[in-house]
C-alpha cells in the first residue's frame, strides 16, 4: 500500500496513476509487455486504429533529428475489426484502463469504429486523434479547423457514455480554442500533444528522408513547445489535460503535471526504454513524498505563476 | 528479448573505423540465434536518441561480438567504451536464418559490413555442413575476414581477389556452386541483393538474406521498419519482427 | 575569385552569398565583428528595433533545453533613434548589407519606425517582425492573424521602396497562408521561420524558469519544423525565402536550400560559435564543386519530389 | 576577446565533484585579469547545446585554471576531458575586479564554489595589499582552501572553522577588519549577497561583488543575462558584458 494517493480522473475514469502509454508507441501492448507490468500503469492507449485496416506508408519512415525523431508512419494498424478479434483477447489478461484511439477520415468514419468498438467492456475510454499529420486525408486537416473537432466531439459523443478523450494537433495557433471546442461538444479530456510537423532532406540526393515527405517530430526536442501547449490551455479552459510531449523521466512528468497536466502519455521513450514507465511510477510517488504532497493531485497545474 | 546492461570486455580495432566489440552477456549468448539483431542504447542523454541496431557477430561462450563500422555519432561513442563500461544491449531481435533446411553447402554471401552477422552463423554450421565465403567490398580495407571459412573475395578496385563485385565472384565459381546442394546467406547493400537476386532465380538456388533499415523500437512497438513483400504487393513487412532475415523472393529489393 | 557563383537576390538586394546572421543572436555587429568578416557575409540582420527604446524582460531570459534554448528577451533594443545615432557608424565601416529589422506593437508604430529609417543608405532592407512571441502587445497577435500581417506589409511598403521581408511566425496552422498575404501585401521575401512558444518549469520551485513564462524555442531542436514551413511556403507560395531555424553547420544550410529557401539566417548558433558563418559559407562553396553546380541559385527549391 | 583550443594539462580532483581544470593557453593568461570568465563549449553535438561560463580560477605563466564543481552535463564533460584533449575557450569575457582603487586590504568573502575566481585575485595583490580570506560553506567539503591567503572559514554544520555563515565570520573579526582601510571582494550565493550588503552598508565598506546568471553567448550578442540596477529601477546591466564584477551598491541582489 502506497503512502501517496497518485490517481487521478479522467472523467469518470479512474487510473492507479497518471502514467499511460502513448498511442502508437507501444502497438497493442504485446511487445512492450515483456518489460513493463501493464498492471501497474495508469492506461495504455492503442495505435490509431481506423475502420478498415491500413498499411501505411511506403518505407523510410523514420527519421533520427537532434533531440528528437520524425516518423510518418501513415498510421499503419489492423483496424477495427481484427482489433477485437485479434487483440482484444491479450489485453483482456490485464487489469490496466484500455484506451482505444481512432483515427478517421471522415466524420462518419470517427462515429462508425466507436459504434463498433463502445460495446467491448475492455475498452474504457475513447481518444480521438483529430491531429495525425502523416495521411492526407485524415487527421490533421481536422485537427485545424476548430468547427469539425467541436462536430467530432459531439457526434462521437452521442455514440458512448464512455470517456471521451480528444487529442488536439500542436500545429495550430491556439490550441486553447480546440480544447474549448472538445469541451463544448462534450469531451471529459483533451490530450496534448501529438507530434509537430518536420521533415529532413538527404543532401546528396535531394530527396526527403521520408516517402511522405514530412512526418511528425516527438523526442524531448519539442517538451519545451508541449508544456507551453499544456500550460496555455489549463490557464484558458477548464478540462482534465493529457500532457505528451518529450517526456524522458520522472522530472518531465511532474513539469507537466505542473504545467496542468492531469495525467501523462510516456511516447518515443518507449523505443529507448521500453521499462522507463514502470521506473517513472515509483519515482513519482518518491518526489510526492519528498514534497510532502500526500495527492498528487495536489501537484496538478500547481504553477506558481504570480 | 531482454534489456540487459553488458560490460565491454574488449574492443578491437580491424581496421580504420571498423571495430569488433566483445561484450560480457550471458542471458543473451545462451538463447542467440545467428541473424539475430541487438538494439543498443548508446548514452542515457537525448543525443543521439534513438538506440543503434548491430547483428550478433559472433558468440564464444558467454561472450557476443559485434562488428561495427563507424558511420556517425551513435557507433563513435560505442567504438570509444572503455573496458568494463557498461552497454545497454536490448535483444536477441528478430528472426535470424533458418539453418535447418534442405542444403549440404552454406554459400554466404557477404558486402562490405554485410560480413557482420556471418562468423556467428559460420560457427553455428562448422561440422554440421559445407561452408563457402564469397566476401566482395570496395577495396582491400573493407574485406572482412574475421571468423569465414573457405574465404573468396572480390574488389572493385582489385586490391584484394578477384576485380568484380561478388555477384561476378560466384559467377566465377560457378561450377563448384553448380556441384553442390547448396543455400545462400546473404547481407550487403542493395545493389548485390538485387544482382543476387537475379542470380538465384537464374540458377534457382534458395536464398536468405539479412535485410536493413532505419529503425527507431526494433521490436514492434513503432511500425517504422517497413519492407514491401514481393509476392502480395503493397504489403508491408516489420525489418525488426517479420525479419531481418527473409527468402530473397519475398520481398521487394 | 571563386569558382562557384554563391550570390543571391532578395527582390532588388544582391547578396554576396546566402548566409545572413539572424535577428537578435548579433545584437548590431559590433562583438560578432571580433570573430567573422563581416565584410564576408550575404548580410547582417539587426535585433528587432522598436521606436521606443525596450529595457525587456526581467531575468531569467534564457533557458537550455535538450538541443535547443528557450529565450524570453522581450526585444531589449536601444531603439531606432539611438541606432542611427550610436549603431550605424560602427557598421558604415562595413561592405555587408544591412537589414534592419522592425518589432512593433501597432500597425502605425511599424510604419514609423521605417519612416525614421529608410533614408540611411546603410540600411539596404527591411526585416519585420510579425511573429516575436515574448511580448504581449507586439508580434505574436499580428503574426497569428493573416489580416494584419497583410496590412502591416502594405502600409510598410507604401513607405519604403527598399527591399521588403517579412518575418513569420511558425506558431500558425497554415504558414503559408501568411507567405500569401506578404506577397499579396508587396513583400519581396519572407523569413522562416521565428521561434516557436515554449516553456520550462523548476519542479521544486513549481515556478516557470522564465520570468516570461513562456519564450521562444530555438537551435537544432527546431530544425525539422522549419524545414518543413520553408518547405510548404515554397510548394505553395512564390516568393523568395529566406530560411531560419537550427542550423548548426553548412549541411543543414544545404538542406535549407534544397527545401526552398533562397538565403538562410543563422541564430542561435553565433553564440556557440560566432566564427561558424565564415567556416559556412567556404564549406557551401565545397559542396557546389562537389556537386557541380556553378551557380547557388540552381540548388534552391531543388528538391526531388516526385 | 578570444577563441581558442587549449590543451587539458592536468585534471585535480579537489574534493568529491570539484575539479581543478589546468589548460594550456599562452594567449588568454596573457591578457586575463582577476574576475574575468570564460565562456567553454564542453561538445561540438547538440547537447548540451550552449557553452558554460567559468571564472579564470587561478593564472600560473601559460597556465589557466578553472575551478568547478560538477552540476550536470556540461561540467561533467569537463571533468572528464582526457589529458591533451582540447577544451574550446571563448575569452576573457566580462569586466573583472577592480584592484587598484583606494585600500589597504583585500578582504575575500567566498561562498561555496564562490572561491573559485580568489586564487588569481590574491596572486596578483600578492605583495601589494594585505590579503584576508573569508570562506564559507555547508560543510567542511565545500570549503576551498587552494590559493587562499590568511584563510578563516565557517560552515553552516560546524564541520570546520565557525558555526554558521560567512557573514557571522566577517563580524566575528570586526575588530581586525575597522583597524585597516578594506575592500571587499566577494562571490558566492545570492543569501550571502544579501546579507553582506547589509554588513557593507552599516559599516561603509567598498565592496565588488561577482555575480552569476544564465547565459547563452556571455559576450553580448543575446541580451541573456541581465541584472537590474540598484540605482535607476528597471535598468538592466549585462552580467557578460557590463559585469560579472558589479559595486554591490549597484545592483539589485
Ligand atoms: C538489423 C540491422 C542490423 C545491423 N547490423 C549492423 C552491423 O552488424 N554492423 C554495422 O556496422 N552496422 C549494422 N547496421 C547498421 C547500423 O545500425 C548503423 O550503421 C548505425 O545505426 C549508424 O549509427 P550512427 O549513429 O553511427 O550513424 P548516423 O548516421 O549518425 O545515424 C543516424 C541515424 O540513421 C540511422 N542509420 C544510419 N545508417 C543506418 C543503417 N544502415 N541501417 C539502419 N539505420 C541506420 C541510425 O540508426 C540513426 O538513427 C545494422 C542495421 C540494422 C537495421
Ligand atoms: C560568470 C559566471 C562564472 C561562473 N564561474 C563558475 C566557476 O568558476 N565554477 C563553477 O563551478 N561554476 C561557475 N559558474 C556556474 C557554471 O556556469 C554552472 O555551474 C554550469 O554552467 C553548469 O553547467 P552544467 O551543464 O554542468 O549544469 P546544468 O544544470 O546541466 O546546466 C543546465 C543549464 O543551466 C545553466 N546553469 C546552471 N547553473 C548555472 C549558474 N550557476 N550560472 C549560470 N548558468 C547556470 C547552464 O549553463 C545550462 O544552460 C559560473 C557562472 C557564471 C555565469
Ligand atoms: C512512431 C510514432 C507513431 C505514432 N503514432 C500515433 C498514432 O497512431 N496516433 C496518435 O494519436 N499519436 C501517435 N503518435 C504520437 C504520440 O502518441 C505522441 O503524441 C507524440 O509522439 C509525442 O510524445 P513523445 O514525444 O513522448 O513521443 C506516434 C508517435 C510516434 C513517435
Ligand atoms: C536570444 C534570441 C533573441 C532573438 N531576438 C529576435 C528578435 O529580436 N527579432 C527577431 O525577429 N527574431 C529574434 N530571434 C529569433 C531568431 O532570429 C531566429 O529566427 C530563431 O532563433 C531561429 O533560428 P535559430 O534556431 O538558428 O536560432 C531571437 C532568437 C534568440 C535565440
Ligand atoms: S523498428 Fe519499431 S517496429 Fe520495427
Ligand atoms: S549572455 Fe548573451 S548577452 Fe550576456
Amino acid at each position: 500500500m502506497s503512502e501517496v494517493d497518485l490517481s487521478v480522473k479522467i472523467g469518470s475514469l479512474e487510473l492507479k496513476n497518471p502514467v499511460m502509454l502513448a498511442s502508437g508507441t507501444v502497438g497493442y501492448g504485446n511487445e512492450i509487455s515483456e518489460f513493463t507490468d501493464l498492471n501497474k500503469l495508469g492506461g495504455i492507449v492503442t495505435k490509431s486504429l481506423s475502420l478498415k485496416p491500413r498499411k501505411g506508408n511506403p518505407p523510410q519512415r523514420i527519421v533520427e533529428t537532434p533531440a528528437g525523431m520524425l516518423n510518418a508512419i501513415g498510421l499503419a494498424n489492423v483496424g477495427v475489426e481484427a482489433f477485437i478479434k485479434d487483440k482484444i483477447p491479450f489485453l483482456k489478461q490485464y487489469d490496466v484502463p484500455l484506451i482505444c484511439n481512432i483515427a478517421a477520415s471522415t466524420v462518419e468514419e470517427y462515429v462508425e469504429c466507436v459504434k463498433i468498438l463502445k460495446d467491448e467492456e475492455v475498452i474504457k475510454a475513447f481518444e480521438i486523434n483529430v491531429s495525425c499529420p502523416n495521411v492526407n486525408e485524415g487527421g490533421l486537416i481536422f485537427g485545424n479547423d476548430v468547427k469539425s473537432v467541436a462536430r467530432i466531439t459531439e457526434l462521437v459523443r452521442a455514440e458512448t457514455t464512455k470517456p471521451l478523450i480528444i487529442k488536439l494537433s500542436p500545429n495550430v495557433s491556439k490550441i486553447s480554442d480546440f480544447a474549448k471546442a472538445a469541451k463544448e461538444g462534450g469531451a471529459d479530456a483533451v490530450s496534448a500533444i501529438n507530434t509537430l510537423v518536420g521533415t529532413s532532406f538527404n543532401i546528396f540526393t535531394r530527396k526527403p528522408k521520408m516517402h511522405n515527405i514530412t512526418g511528425g517530430l516527438s523526442g524531448p526536442a519539442i517538451k519545451p513547445v508541449a508544456l507551453a501547449q499544456v500550460l496555455e490551455i489549463s490557464r484558458s479552459v477548464d478540462i482534465p489535460i493529457i500532457g505528451i510531449g518529450g517526456i524522458m523521466d520522472w522530472k518531465d512528468v511532474v513539469e507537466f503535471i505542473i504545467a496542468g497536466a492531469t495525467a501523462i502519455q510516456i511516447g518515443t521513450l518507449n523505443f529507448i526504454d521500453p521499462s522507463a514507465s514502470g521506473k517513472i511510477i515509483k519515482q513519482l510517488e518518491n518526489y510526492c513524498l519528498k514534497m510532502e504532497f500526500d495527492k498528487l493531485t495536489d501537484l496538478t497545474a500547481s504553477y506558481n505563476i504570480d | 528479448m531482454l534489456l540487459v546492461q553488458a560490460p565491454v570486455k574488449e574492443t578491437i580495432e580491424l581496421d580504420h573505423s571498423i571495430f569488433l566489440l566483445k561484450v560480457h552477456s550471458p542471458e543473451i549468448t545462451s538463447i542467440i540465434k545467428p541473424g539475430q539483431f541487438l538494439n543498443i542504447r548508446v548514452t542515457d542523454k537525448p543525443y543521439p536518441l534513438l538506440r543503434r541496431p548491430f547483428s550478433a557477430c559472433d558468440v564464444d561462450g558467454k561472450h557476443l561480438m559485434l562488428m561495427f563500422n563507424v558511420m556517425g555519432e551513435g557507433t563513435s561513442i560505442l567504438a570509444h567504451k572503455p573496458k568494463g563500461a557498461p552497454v545497454d544491449i536490448l535483444g536477441p531481435l528478430g528472426n535470424g536464418f533458418n539453418l535447418d533446411d534442405d542444403y549440404d553447402t552454406a554459400v554466404v554471401v557477404g558486402g562490405g559490413m554485410g560480413a557482420a552477422p556471418f562468423p556467428f552463423l559460420q560457427r553455428e554450421l562448422k561440422g554440421k555442413k559445407e561452408i563457402l565465403t564469397f566476401i566482395g567490398g570496395r577495396t582491400h580495407k573493407d574485406i572482412i575476414t574475421y571468423g569465414m571459412e573457405n574465404l573468396h573475395t572480390a574488389t572493385d578496385d582489385g586490391s584484394e581477389g578477384l576485380k568484380g563485385n561478388v555477384i561476378d565472384l560466384l559467377n566465377e565459381n560457378l561450377d563448384v556452386l553448380k556441384s553442390k546442394k547448396i543455400k545462400i546467406f546473404a547481407c550487403g547493400p542493395a545493389p548485390m541483393f538485387r544482382g543476387l537476386k537475379d542470380f538465384c532465380h537464374e540458377h534457382n538456388v534458395n536464398c536468405e538474406v539479412s535485410t536493413e533499415c532505419a529503425m527507431a523500437c526494433g521490436f514492434g512497438l513503432c511500425q517504422g521498419c517497413p519492407i514491401e513483400s514481393a509476392v502480395d504487393k503493397g504489403k508491408y513487412y516489420l525489418v525488426c519482427k517479420d525479419g531481418p532475415v527473409f527468402n530473397i523472393n519475398d520481398v521487394m529489393i
